[in-house]
This record gives C-alpha cells, structure tokens and sequence, in this order.
C-alpha cells in the first residue's frame, strides 16, 4: 500500500507526471477571470470566494482525470487488480496521492491568488481552512467519478459531466464559509457541514469506486 | 498444490467462447495452451486470474495463487526498470528484486526509464515482474512476443526453474517457447457450441 | 399468488406490459387531456397571479414526475444490484430520458411563470437551483449508460451511479436551502389539506398530476419494451455472427 | 372559445405550447425508437427461423 | 482529407467519443458559478459576459486535451504522417473537426446560460456572434498546443498551461464585446481585433503545429 | 524500383546503434532484418520511414514509396474493421477493401468493432491496411507477432503477392516468418561502435 503511495507520488513527481499543473491552471484561472469580467476591485472582491472555490474545484477535476486511466491503459490496473491488496485499498490510496499532490498545493497556495482577486482581509485564514477540510472529498469524489469512467476512450469530459453535480454540496458550504468569513460573519456552520460531508465521502466512496473497478475490469 | 479446472465455459462479449473445458496442473508442470486467433486463451487467461467471472464451471485455485502476464506488461514508462520491479516486490510483499533483473538479463538496464526501452526489453521487465510475485502459478498470455532467440532461452530457464522449485505455469502461445517438455492442450475441442433455440430468456446474455 | 419477482422474467415482463401498457396510454391521455382542458379553459383567473396561475397544471404535476421518475430508477437500481434481474436495470435506463424530459418541462414552465411574478426567467432559488443539480445527475446518468458499450457493465456502474447521486441530490438539496431562502411557492397550495386552494384548481390539477403518472408508467414500459428487444437484438445479433 | 387570458396571455400559451411539444417530441422518441427496435428484431428473427429451417 | 475530417466526425459521434461532452461542461460550469458567488442577480449580470466566454474557453480546451494524443497512442500519426496529405493538412481538418464538434454546439447553447446568469439583454447577440468569430482561433490555437504535448503522458494539464496564454487576447476581446453590448455601448471595434486574431491564427498555426508534429514524431 | 541504403548510421535517444549499414532491395524482393533485442531495427525502420532522420548515410527511396506498419496498428477502437480499412484508403486514394479483407480473412469480422477483436485479429487488420496504400515497399516490424500458424501463412501469401506484382518487403522479425525465399541480413556486424574518445563537440550529438 505504501509503495502505491510511493509509486504514485514518484510518478506525479517525475517529467511529464502533472505535478504543479493544477496549481498552473488554478493560477491561470484566477488570471483569466479579472480579464474576462473586467477590472473593478469591488466586483472581484465580491466574487472572489466563489470564483476561487470554482478554480480549486475545476484545477482538482482537471488533473483527477487520469487517475485510473494511465494505469488501465498500460495494464496495471489488471494486475493491481490482482495483487494481494484489496482494492478499496488501491482507491484510497490513489485518492490520497491526488489529494498531496493536486489538492494540498492548491491550498496552500490560495491565498495569493486571492490577493490577485481582492479578496477581503478576514476571507483567507477560511480560504485556506475550507479548502483544507474540503478538497479531500473532492479527491475521492473523484476518484470515484474515474473509477466508472475508467474504460472509457476520452472519458475526461465524461468524468467531468459525473463529477460536477457530486461537487456541489461541497463548493456551496465551502464558497460559503468563505463568503460568510469575508463578510464579517460565522463561518463555522458550513465549514461543519462541509467537513461531514467529507468524512461521509472518505468512509463510504472507497467502496462504490472499488465496485466500479471491478466491474469496469470485467 | 494444483490447479484443476472442471467444466469450465467461459464467454467474451456475450459470446460463449469456451465449453466443457477440464484440465489439471499440478507443481512442477508446465501446461501451454494453443488455439488459433480469437480462440479464447487470452479470455481463459482472464478467467483464470480472476478479472472475469466464468460462465459456468468450477477453478480449484483462487486468483490470489496466481501472477497473470498479460498483453499489456503494466510497466510504468517514467519509472527505471529497478523502481517498476521494487514496486510490483513491495505490492507483493516480496524482495528478490536484483535477482529477477539478473535472471532476465536486465541488469545493464536496471537505471534506464520503461519508455526508453525496445519491445524485447519492456518485455523481458515485464516477464522478471513474475519472478517478484512470489507465486505458484504463473498464468502468461503469449510470453516471448518480440523476445529474440536468446532471451527465449533465457525465459526457458527461468520458467524451468519456477518448475523445479514446485511451481506451475500455463502459457497461451502461438509460437516455440523453448518449453520442450510442457504439455500441450489444444482448445480446438472446446470451442462452443450455438444452442441450436434460442429462447427468449437466454438471448438475454 | 405469483411473486412480484415473476414480473423481472422477461417473457412474463412483455406479456404483461403488452396489455398493461395501453391501457395506462389510454388512461393518461383521457386524465391529461381533460384535466388540461378543464385547467385551461374553464378556471377563473386567479386575484392575484391572473391567468398565469393556469400553469400550475404542467408545472406540479411534471415537477412531482421528475422527483417520481429518480426515485423509481433508484428502486429499480438497487434491485438491479441486489437480484440482477434484467428488467429491472432497462426500466430504470428507460425511465431515464423521460424523467430529464420532466425535469426539462418543470424548468421550462417554472421559467415562464417567474418572468410576470418574479420579473425575471430565472432565479437562484432552492427549489429551482435542486432542480437544475437534478437535471444535470439525469443528464450524466443518460450519458453514462450511452458511452459504455457493454449493456451488463452499464447497468452496473448506472446503478452505482445512481444511488451515489441520490445520496448526494439530497445533499445538494440542504446545501441551497442553506444557501439561499428562496422565492419559491412552499407546498402550501395542493398538498397540505384545507388549505385556500379552491376546488375549481385542485379538480384539474389532481387529474393532472394522475394523468402524469399514468404518462410516466405508459413511457416506461414502452420503453422498457424497447430496452428488452434491443438486448436480445443484440445478443442474437452475436450469436448470428459467431455462427458465422 | 379561447379564455381571456389577460395580460400575461403569451407566458401561459406559450408555457402550454412548450410543455405540449415536449410531451409530444418524448412520446414520439419513444414510439418511433420502439417500433424501430420492434421491426429490426422481427427481421432478424425471421432471418434466424429461414437459416435454422433451412438448415435443419 | 474529408476522408480524415469524415473519421474525426464519426469517431466523436460513436459511444464514448466525447460529442456533447463540452457542452455539458459549459452548462456545469454556469451553474456552478453561482453556487459559489451566490445567488445575487445583480452581481451575477455584471459577471455574466466574463463568466460564460471564460467557460466556453475552458470547455473548448478541456475537450482537445486529446486531439493527437490518441491518434499518438495508437500508432495513427505515424502513419499519417507517412500518408500522402500534408500534416498541415491533418492539423487543419483535425482544428476544424473539433471546432465542428465542440465550438460550434457551444456558441448556439450561450444564450441559455446567458438566461442563468442573468445577462442583460443586448448582450445575447453579440455574445453568440463573438463567440462564432472567436472559437476558431481557440480551435487553432489548441490544436497547436495538443502538437506540441502530444508525445507527453497526461500532458493535458500542460496543454492547458501553454494553451491558455494564447488564449488569453481573443477572450479579452470577445468578452469585452459582450460586455460592451451588454452595457449599451458599441462591441464592434473589440469584435473586430478578435475577427482578425482569428484569422491570423487560422493563416499560420497550422505550419506550426505539423512543425511540432513531426519534432514531436522524431 | 528500388532501395538502396548506403553507409547509413542511425541513432535513438541520442545513441548510435547501427553503423555503416548499406544494401538494397528492389522490385520483388523481400529482406528480413534479424538483430537480438534492441540491436536498432524498430529504429531502423523508422528511419527509411522517415520518422527519423539518420545520422548519416543516404536512403534512395522517398518516404513517400514506404508503407510502414509499426509495433502498435494504428486502428481506431470504436470503428469497425471495414470502417478502419476505408478510411486508410480514402487517405491513400486507393480502393479495395474488400479485396483486402479477403486477403487476410476479415471478411467475417467486417462489422466487428476493433476493439472487440482479439490480438491476433487486431494484428490481421493492421495488415490489411497495407494491401490498401498502394506503395510498392513495405516496411514492417514484427509483423507475424501474435498470429496463429494459419494466419502467419496467409500474410506469406500477401507478401509473396505483393513480391510478384514488383513490390518488395522490408521485414524485421526474431521468428519464422513463412518467407524462406527471403533473403536475410543480420544486423549484427553493423552494430555502432562507441567512439573511445569523446570531444565536446560530439558528445553533443
Ligand atoms: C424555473 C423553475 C421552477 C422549478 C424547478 C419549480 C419547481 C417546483 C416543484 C418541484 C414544485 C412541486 C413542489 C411541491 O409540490 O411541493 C413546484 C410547485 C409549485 N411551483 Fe414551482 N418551480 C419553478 C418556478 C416556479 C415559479 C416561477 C412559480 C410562480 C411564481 C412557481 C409556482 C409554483 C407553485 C404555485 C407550486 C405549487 C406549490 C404547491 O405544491 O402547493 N414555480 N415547483
Ligand atoms: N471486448 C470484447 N468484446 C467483444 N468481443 C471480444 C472482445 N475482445 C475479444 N473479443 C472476441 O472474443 C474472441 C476471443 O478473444 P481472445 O482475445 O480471448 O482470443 P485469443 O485466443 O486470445 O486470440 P489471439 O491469439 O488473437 O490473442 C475473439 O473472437 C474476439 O473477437
Ligand atoms: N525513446 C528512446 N529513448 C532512448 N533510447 C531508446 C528509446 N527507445 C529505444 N531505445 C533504445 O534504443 C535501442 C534500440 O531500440 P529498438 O527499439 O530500435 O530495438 P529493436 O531492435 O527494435 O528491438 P526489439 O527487437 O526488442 O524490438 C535499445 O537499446 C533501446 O533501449
Ligand atoms: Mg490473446
Ligand atoms: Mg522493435
């Protein structure tokens, strides 16, 4: 199990592997939008928590698509599939190693983008906590939307398609927290329904998307 | 320790492929399959290893006994031939990995990454991949593809030793495996039948 | 008597749905049609939203169809997985593009309806926003059944699909209501008993809502029909060119 | 025969016409792929009975 | 050539080829949007221009993550680059492809969207007509990206980081006009700068993109 | 018609692999390459195809007089077998299809999807794509892997048809390939020797 982790952080790290790609789309994201909206520090400032949860959200999808394919493709999955290790366990795994490598970078690197965006100052000790608490259950979220797709030639925009509308609750409680933390108020109560949401998805997910992979391996 | 297949049938695309299949492999025996294309070894194969449920008939082995060998090697083409090898050690909860890469003469290349190697190499990595398995029986689908003379004597060795050290194979191939002593089983007979009728609840397969 | 579990033969499915199906046809477009008529034509305006409140017979009943229509392909689902009978995983695929079309028809009506009471087409609120998020789990839904090639593969990873997305609709649900209170109607009008709702409304509009579901169970035995013969067109299909 | 329908006469004519022309496209999707599928699966049936008895 | 143009169709249109893929993208992303900025009509008016052409971007570039990649994977582009039609020729048909299956669809479903995010009226105009003279040239512009990336595994997450600064003149032009017209004031001079980067863009790129082709062959 | 490559060097990832390597092959000839694993004839090969450019030396024939036909088939998995063969036909300008899947014993399998056809098969139809390029030189790596005895015999067959119209074949291959009026060269005393001495200049190549 460790070697997968291993494995597959070596893999992310390695040329061509995606590592800090997500964190480039996020940026360039957080970019495009004051180009495409205007420059009006006020708008931003109003639209920032959002728009940011919007690009931590789209920057994680983006890089979750392969997750399962790569190893599909060449034949890992068949003999992963095999292994002496349960297969809910290979998907945690895989989760995990999206969640360091695509997800705690994006964090950690928000609240610079939301200088970029003019976010109001109380807004990004709870930037950083929502995205923290939440982007792990977009990982397994995720890996749950590859695990269906996995044998799917260009299964990327389908994923996307599936993933989405599971993302939802998340990016409103978190967006929220933001919003609400920006505007002087409490921030705690989506930040609680949000953190349950991600313990239900941790705990239950793992199971469902083992399930696919089975199937999908048939 | 056996393997023993008992009327198996197996099926690919909600085609029957395979019926009234029933062999037996026991330690230190070698077992090569043959068929003409689209046979059905490479579904048999699958079967075997557990990554499709048969359609009819019992397999005394559980998958967990086996290392499949596939088509595909299930190489990781960033990682060196040493860090592809560790890793399938490590799943496996095996070591033994300098010895695998001496037995199929891949230590030259132990530091050079999977994408940079030729057919033949890749290949060869994914055969010395059984060797850190540690299991019994080893199920390949047509294993000398793009190996050339000497590594198929190479990979006839190794396969002999696997024997002598009490463990099974069961090869699908089409060409020589240097593997004079195997047995062979040809799956021309237990090509399947078309049910003459077709009612109506079965054509839902 | 028979078990339920009878009808998950496919024989015995097409048998009954040969009648059954019709029959529900029939009733449907009766209810439908003069419910509607009477809606349309012989209700008084209302004092308030005027003629407009004449929507309400295409909106409630198509609304409660799209909640009505997951619902089922969750059943349908579970019993896919649980038993794996057959019927049961092409019902829930049949029902699938009639629910969105619902979906669709409570969007597109509600739309209409909030341009002269709200002064504007469409609004982020809760109700209509859940709507939207449900449009889109059937919209991935269809899309997943239609990319995958091999049918049983299919019914599997939906059915998965399908009760990972219920789970997280209702989610989603909580999360707009948390979000933002909303200009909706709450259910105060039809369902709760006694209420101001005169009968000249609640006549048209319950035979509406029953002419729906007969709609809805019509379409998706029809389809379901559908479904069955193209599985077996398909599997004759294989055994045709293996037999070469 | 037509009800006054007041000011807002084009939002619910057209709230029916649409509503109506979405039933209808969804009834005739299904019809017409069910008669398609029907038709194709009786020729195909046919073909297999005429193979098998020809055979036979 | 209409032989290739005829095949990318077909291909895109079979189960699993990704048709409609893009456009369900671009309708998650106006929903999502407001999920995360709120339910404001009035803020979501004034961001709505921005909002949809940054979506149509992302959605365009989301679905040409794999224009060579899987003709790469296969062993397709070998051989067609060793066929008698001019690789310029493939990079075209294959720009005009995606823009058939992807662009097109999503410029004639803008104005649905438009009606989410409460755009104000004169903007649906113009925002179809500059999204028509605008995809093109991300259609191009992408198809040079997917050559240069073509032999990298999960290289689209690169792509998008080399595509989106080429992206970034057309989108402010494009989403200027909109706002423009939306605002009451006139959309053509920015319409025009985009109209002229398009054809710049459909004029050069596609020697550029078999140059990166066949280094990429090599 | 013919090919003559003199004194040609090539090179993979920035390392010579076969030096000095001349011959020819004209109208109704076909020369198999034989050399052990990664002894340079995929590389070979890609060279005269022109996906490469040699090191040094001069190749006669254009690339555009070559079918090439690689490790991987170039099919697409969701078109049919017909599908796949028509649209390298349009692309050549070439009818006959059907002729071509007559030849290598796709008629059957025409409206099978490519995914859905096992290796062998999948092999067979790459193979049938070069009957539809209309060029006299094929260029072929490894073609007979995964294919059964009869089908390595029927693409004999294609070959030794395409030999008695004027074409001629390029084959590397390490098995028997049913030619045995081929002539063959070994790649062996051709392998590049590394320059003892490396300047600056050179270490750049
Ligand atoms: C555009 C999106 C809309 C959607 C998705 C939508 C959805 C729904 C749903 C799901 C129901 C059934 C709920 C229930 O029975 O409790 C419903 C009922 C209703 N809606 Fe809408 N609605 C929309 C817009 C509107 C608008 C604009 C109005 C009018 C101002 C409206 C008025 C009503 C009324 C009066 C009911 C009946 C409530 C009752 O059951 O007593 N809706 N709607
Ligand atoms: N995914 C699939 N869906 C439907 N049919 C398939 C699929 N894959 C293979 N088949 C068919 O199943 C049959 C058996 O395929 P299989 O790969 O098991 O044959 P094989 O004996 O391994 O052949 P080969 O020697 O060519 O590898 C073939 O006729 C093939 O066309
Ligand atoms: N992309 C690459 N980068 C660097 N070196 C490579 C690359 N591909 C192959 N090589 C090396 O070049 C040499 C020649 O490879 P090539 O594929 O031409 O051999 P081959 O004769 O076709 O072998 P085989 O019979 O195994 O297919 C091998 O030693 C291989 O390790
Ligand atoms: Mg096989
Ligand atoms: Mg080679």
């Amino acid at each position: 199990m460790i070697a997968l982790l291993i494995r597959d952080l070596r893999l992310a790290f390695r040329a061509g592997g995606g590592f800090g790609l997500g964190l480039g789309f996020f940026l360039i994201l957080a970019v495009l939008v004051p180009l495409g909206v205007g420059p009006d520090p006020q708008t931003l400032g109003l639209i920032a928590p959002g728009i940011l949860w919007v690009g931590a959200l789209l920057a994680c999808l983006l890089s979750l698509d392969r997750m399962f394919a790569l190893d599909h493709e060449d034949g890992s999955l068949d003999l992963l599939a095999t292994a002496p290790i349960p297969l809910e366990g290979v998907v945690a795994i895989k989760a995990l190693a999206h969640w360091l490598t695509t997800c705690l970078p994006l964090a950690l690197v928000a609240p610079v983008l939301g200088i970029l965006l003019n976010l109001p100052g109380p807004g990004y000790l709870w930037l950083v906590l929502s995205l923290l608490l939440g982007t792990p259950a977009l990982s397994m979220i995720g890996a749950f939307g590859a695990a269906l797709t996995v044998g799917l030639k260009r299964g990327g925009l389908l994923l996307s398609l599936l993933v989405l509308p599971l993302y939802v609750p998340t990016l409103v409680f978190g967006a929220q927290s933001v919003t609400r933390a920006a505007q002087g108020l409490d921030p705690l109560t989506p930040i609680l329904l949000m953190s349950g949401i991600t313990a239900g998805s941790l705990a239950l997910l793992p199971f469902a998307a083992a399930f696919a992979l089975r199937i999908n391996l048939r | 320790m056996e393997l023993r297949v008992s009327d198996l049938a197996v099926a690919r695309g909600g085609l029957p492929l395979i019926e009234g299949l029933s062999f037996a492999v026991s330690g230190g025996e070698a077992l090569v399959l043959r068929g003409p294309n689209g046979s059905g070894k490479t579904t048999l194969l699958r079967t075997l290893a557990g990554l499709q449920p048969p359609l009819a008939g019992q397999i005394s082995a559980p998958p967990e006994q086996m290392a499949y060998a596939a088509h595909a090697d299930g190489l990781k083409s960033t990682l060196t031939v040493r860090e592809n090898l560790r890793f399938w050690a490590a799943i496996h909860g095996q070591n033994g990995v300098d010895a695998a890469m001496a037995a199929m003469n891949l230590t030259d290349l132990a530091d050079r990454q999977a994408q940079h190697l030729s057919a033949g190499q890749k290949r060869r990595l994914g055969l010395a991949r059984l060797l850190v398995t540690g299991r019994w029986l080893w199920v390949l689908d047509e294993p000398t593809v793009s190996l050339d003379v000497a590594s198929v004597a190479l990979f006839g060795e190794v396969v002999r030793a696997h024997l002598a050290r009490g463990g099974a194979a069961l090869l699908a191939t089409h060409i020589d495996l240097g593997l004079p002593e195997a047995r062979i089983l040809d799956l021309g007979p237990y090509k399947a039948e078309m049910p003459a009728d077709l009612g109506f609840d079965e054509a839902f397969l | 008597m028979a078990s339920l579990w009878e009808y998950a033969n496919p024989v015995k499915f097409m048998q009954t749905s040969g009648w059954l199906m019709p029959v529900a046809a029939v009733l449907a477009a009766g209810m439908i049609a003069v419910g509607l008529v009477w809606g349309f034509f012989l209700t008084p305006d209302d004092f308030r939203q005027g003629s407009t409140v004449k929507i309400i017979f295409l909106h409630v009943p198509s609304a409660l169809m799209a909640i009505n229509a997951w619902a089922m392909m969750l059943v349908t689902s579970l019993i896919w997985l649980v038993r794996r009978h057959h019927v049961s995983a092409l019902a829930a695929k049949a029902a699938a593009p009639i629910g969105a079309t619902m979906t669709l028809i409570a969007l597109i009506t509600g739309a209409i309806w909030g341009q002269p009471m709200w002064g504007t087409w469409w609004a982020w609120d809760p109700r209509l926003t859940s709507f939207l998020i449900l449009f889109l789990f059937y919209i991935g839904y269809i899309a997943l059944w239609s990319a995958i090639e091999d049918p049983d593969t299919a019914a599997d990873l939906t059915a998965v699909l399908c009760l990972v997305g219920s789970v997280f609709a209702v989610l989603s649900r909580y999360a707009a209501l948390f979000w933002n209170q909303g200009l909706h109607q709450g259910a105060s009008l039809s369902v709760a008993p006694g209420t101001r709702m005169d009968w000249s409304y609640k006549g048209p509009l319950y035979l509406c809502m029953v002419g729906f579901v007969m709609l809805f169970i019509a379409l998706v035995l029809a389809g379901t029909r559908t479904e069955i013969r193209a599985r077996r067109l398909r599997a004759l299909l294989t055994r045709e060119r293996a037999m070469g | 025969m037509m009800p006054d329908l007041g000011t807002y006469a084009a939002e619910v004519s057209l709230a029916y016409v649409v509503s109506l022309a979405l039933i209808a496209l969804l009834i005739g999707w299904v019809w017409a792929r069910g008669r398609r599928m029907k038709r194709a699966l009786d020729a195909l049936e046919t073909r297999l009975n005429r193979k098998q008895n020809g055979q036979v």
